[in-house]
């Protein structure tokens, strides 16, 4: 362990990738403290410590026993009033790590994401430093129904003064959440529920990977698939139907929608000229929509199909199955929309 | 003190939330369920204390706990257990399941999955019914941890002064999932806050159902009358984990076994006992009438049909 | 004034026509009530009901005389509070016209927003009917910097379950607040500070505009500008100016985001071939975005150049006169990209 | 009582900010001042008493009424002139303006234009103090108006439970924009409120220089000790329109008058004298020297250069 660690990995789940990415910046870095509902989890109650609960996935579990109270702080259902606090705090010398739980609370505390986490900077000319990760779970497939499975993509990338994370495998998660916690900005860290529990090599040494650098998941000379976060894993499943039928797939996780590496994927497209983007929001204002716009005005011209999107439906997350997999991106959707950019001419 | 009929006729109301409820949790362990579910035990004393002296046309918003209120409401058990299917039978055609369970021809304004989301909706419904002058009144139900959300303090203070016909009705089973209240909230008694409001405030145990039906009684005839808001802190130990299988592994043995000591429906049974009443036909008689309504309502759920794929984008907008 | 007052018009701002138009459908429905910090203003204080201030621009003076205290209510600063209230009454039998003053307030009421007014009516199953119109002054100009001067066209149009409105002139103002308020969703209607003063002809019967309808301010055949609200009125000035060139320039005010427009939006490109949309927001997951990425699709290989697109810069609004101008849409930037695109080939 | 010395010392400083202040609603009548701007005249005392007590480092947040916060903690006049004006020199580099003016040098972690936006940033800077373990304490101020906000509830909530180092400062002038906290609030005084978090609540009279300063004094020497929050409700009558320009139609005349009767530096000046200091020397040292100042202070900022247009992205990241 102690000789040549840097090519080394690991295979761990996603949430551990999490976990233990939180603990090396932890270990790194006095000022690096976690907060959130339920984070800790019951500490306090019998046995001191014992049985805590690490967060409704179990992300944080373990980091109050190695950390203690001061650093890992369990706080009441007030979602302004603890984004407000991170906010404070990392003007005042803190780098907070706060887990919001779902996505579909940020709502709650969108008066301090919008107008103060990302403004402050700006407004005050450069003299806030808001070095604060905000986590939170995002996405559908779990049948919570329309106020747990928003992923708010477009929201937070449309906002300047944010950064906006989206890791699809346990690599990913460590190399963009150690990223995120070493960077001076708020940073929106969003993690499909899906993902949790897949597994996959993390390189031991705890490398941060840099933020604004799509990573290729899959090579391919046909057309792009450009997927934000989970997507990946299902534009991935789509490259290898289409690659049975000898259609050559390029799989993209974009890992970071701001910034966006936008150079990078007017790379890839320049060479395969067929583009498919796949996003689990809503289509209207979408990430998608974005990147279509970008690479249509980019590479104008030298598209051979249109620009394909496959998104979530234009309605809220509804809870019975059938309709929340009528809802959601697919595997079969994507192989379909990849089927009609591949047939234009 | 509330009549022997009174108590009587909750008792029932309360035993029906409590098998029903039981029923989910046995059922949800098939895995046929879809989602999580939250269930009302240890609360019944509340929902039926308050909305058995509710019209059918007054109003309420509820939780992510919301079996109870709505049954206490009069929502049938058919469309309730096939909405928690997703069934296109349900009462939201599938559209919202446990957490946002809906009844508005029985004034639930719809359980709200967003801690303390309901409460400012039921001070618009008030707000309506005085605008309106219709002589309605709204309830919302919240818990212990809603309490810190801020806005409960801006609907306590839309509420007083404006003097709108609402009760707030604070569910306080001491924690919010993993979290205990008393490290979360700063006051013992979350009902003190109310006076921060004018408003009057009451700190009442939910596992006495007397107590707790004469509380929501004073409230709800201020509303009636024009006299404005109350709130009511119902305290009960949580009996159950926070979603149905939750291990609760974070939790004394001893606080979780002290809490099903104080059950309300136990309590509830001596006392009526002690006033002489034959406690055993009531339980069997409820038993056995709610039993087949359960039976069928499940066996109806689980064969119902799936909301149509074509139809997923019917309800985003009224037209 | 009694016969044929269909195709009569009269002068007037802005400003006044939203204020008629909402004193108007109060006057046809006694469930309208309209309500907001300010709204009424003083009321109370000293000799009853003088010198109220009708809210932050004076959109709603007069009505509390009109219509009384309990129709038109001054609320305490509780952006989420009064929101929820008024969703809460639409659920109940009201038809509420809120007053959030900016748009910059909305985070504050986002989860009313985005979880209650935009889902509950899909989440009960079409049960939920929310007659409510929430009302904001959004954009830049007034030198009110970075927490009162955003547009948010994109966060709303985002979300399934609203409607969005845009107006950009007096007969836009008039016509879709009273559909709005007609209309049995949640409308966000956002009104442009820069436009309150300008005036125009308006009809004096008090037409409803129907609301997912564009509406062609100029006609030309030579290039599309779509403009997102008060932007129109910039892209008819950069349109007269193209005149003197000799370019011959449509100009469309697109009035409602959602529902948008896109049929008449492709036949208006169809003609012209050559699209510049312009948005007060910043660029990513925008309007333009959105508008620029559908069309590209479906107007594939029929576009003679690349969409051009004008927005904010992508920063937070700066106080700074020189800085906001340089961050805002202008004229010359609409000519000089409108330039762009005819000079693509 | 305070010491003359300290009244003294206070009397100067309160009258260098209602020079300022003055001296800006006059500029800002000339019409080249962008934006618009809200003055602290009246509320002298409250950002008087509260940052003499600070420590350089200690931290506060400020509201869109911001200036008299500015310039009790120490922020320079020039700097802030040139930000009213948005030149580079300001000390936002003209990026934020009058609403947002921060100078984080001073501990000013800024002022906000959204009402109640600063609460919680300065319960946050407290629990930055109270974990780095380095003695700072943090105080945010805030109006009557903003008492209503949600978060206010959520962050006293936070700052009782984690007995954070902050102190809340409650500037209760009476109205939010038009409206009377009267109509507003549901309760007449709002320091009440604090006692729903066990937080100890007063309310004072900030037109009575010496009850302000040993209210803000304990306030401050709790949080110093690791007591947790206070919150003061510091009462004043508004003396002056909303923003600069503001006609106030919507005001009882009566009602304008008595609010320029109880000014606090006219009563601070009647104790001084009554206790044998010679004021008018004070006075007029005192502005002599500000006057000077400001003079400079608006000349350079009318003349001082613009923020470049190709520095508009600058300060969006920090990298
Ligand atoms: C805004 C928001 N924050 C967090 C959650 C996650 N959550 C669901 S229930 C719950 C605990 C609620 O506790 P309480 O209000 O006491 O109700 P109880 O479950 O005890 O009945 C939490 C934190 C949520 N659903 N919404
Ligand atoms: C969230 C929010 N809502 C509304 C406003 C508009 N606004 C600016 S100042 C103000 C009144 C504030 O009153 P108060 O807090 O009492 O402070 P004061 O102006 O009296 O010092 C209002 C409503 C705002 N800036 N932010
Ligand atoms: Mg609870
Ligand atoms: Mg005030």
């Amino acid at each position: 362990m102690s000789t040549a660690v840097s090519d080394q990995m690991v295979e761990k789940s996603f949430l551990q990738a999490l976990n233990d990415a939180i603990a090396f910046s932890m270990r790194n870095d006095f000022r690096v403290i976690v907060l959130g509902e339920d984070i800790a989890g019951g500490a306090g109650q019998g046995t001191p410590l014992e049985g805590s609960m690490g967060g409704t996935f179990g992300v944080t579990k373990g980091l109050l026993e190695e950390f203690g109270k001061d650093r890992v702080r369990d706080t009441p259902i007030s979602e302004a009033g603890i984004t407000a606090a991170t906010v404070g705090a990392a003007m005042a010398g803190l780098r907070p790590v706060l887990d919001l739980m779902w996505a579909s609370f940020a709502p709650n505390c969108f008066d301090q994401i919008l107008n103060q986490a990302a403004k402050l900077r700006f407004m005050s000319g450069g003299q806030a430093k808001i070095p604060l990760v905000i986590r939170m779970a995002v996405g559908g497939g779990l049948r919570a129904a329309a106020q747990h499975s928003d992923t708010l993509y477009p929201l937070f990338t449309h906002l300047p003064g944010l950064k906006v994370v989206v890791p699809a495998t346990p690599a990913e998660a460590s190399g963009l959440l150690i990223a995120s916690i070493n960077d001076d900005n708020p940073v929106v860290f969003l993690e499909h529920m899906a993902l949790y529990r897949t597994t996959g090599l993390v390189p031991v040494n705890h490398e941060a990977m840099s933020l604004g650098k799509l990573g290729v998941l899959r090579p391919g000379t046909d057309l792009t698939i450009a997927c934000v976060g989970q997507a990946a894993l299902l534009g991935i499943e789509a490259a290898e139907i289409l690659a049975i039928e000898g259609i050559d797939a390029e799989v993209i996780s974009l890992r970071t929608l701001q910034p966006l590496d936008l150079d990078g994927l007017v790379a890839c497209v320049s060479e395969t000229q067929r583009l498919v983007i796949v996003e689990e929001s809503p289509p209207r204002c979408s990430v998608s929509a974005d990147i279509a716009a970008s690479i249509s005005e980019l590479l104008f011209g030298h598209l051979l199909a249109p620009i394909g999107r496959v998104n979530s439906a234009a309605t809220p997350v509804p809870f019975s199955p059938p309709l929340e997999d009528a809802y959601l991106p697919s595997v079969a959707k994507i192989v379909n929309k990849c089927k009609v950019v591949l047939s234009a001419v | 003190m509330i009549s022997i009929k009174t108590l009587e006729q909750s008792f029932r109301e309360m035993l029906r939330i409590r098998l029903f409820e039981e029923r989910v949790r046995r059922e949800f362990g098939k895995g046929d369920m879809p989602g999580f579910v939250h269930v009302y035990v240890g609360a019944e004393a509340i929902a039926v204390a308050v909305c058995s002296q509710l019209e059918k046309t007054d109003m309420i918003t509820s939780t992510h706990r919301g079996h109870g209120h709505c049954l206490a409401k009069g929502v049938e058990i058919a469309p309730m257990v096939a909405e928690l299917y997703g069934r296109e039978s349900g009462l939201c055609h599938g559209r919202g399941g446990s957490m946002h369970i809906a009844d508005f021809s029985k004034g639930v304004l719809g359980a709200n999955a967003i801690v303390g989301g309901g409460i400012g909706l039921a001070v618009g419904a008030a707000l309506a019914a005085q605008t309106l002058k219709d002589g309605r009144i709204a309830v919302t139900f919240f818990g212990d941890g809603a309490s810190n959300q801020g806005v409960l303090h801006e609907s306590m203070n839309l509420a007083s002064i404006w003097k709108l016909p609402v009760v707030f009705v604070c569910e306080n089973n001491g924690w919010a999932e993993s979290t205990p209240a008393s490290y979360s909230t700063s006051v013992s008694d979350i009902a003190t806050r109310a006076a921060g409001y004018s408003i009057p405030g009451v700190a009442v145990d939910a596992t006495d159902y007397g107590a707790m039906h004469i509380a929501a009684e004073q409230a709800i005839s201020r509303a009636r009358v024009g006299d404005g808001p109350t709130f009511i802190e119902a305290k009960f130990p949580r009996q159950v984990g926070h979603y149905v299988g939750d291990g609760e592994a974070y939790r004394n043995r001893d606080e979780r076994k002290n809490a099903r000591d104080s059950d309300v429906i136990a309590k509830t049974r001596l006392a009526l006992e002690s006033r002489g009443v034959d406690v055993i036909s009531i339980v069997s008689e409820t038993e056995n009438l709610i039993i087949k309504e359960l039976d069928s309502a499940f066996d109806a759920a689980r064969q119902g049909k799936w909301p149509s794929t074509d139809e997923l984008e019917k309800y985003v907008y009224s037209s």
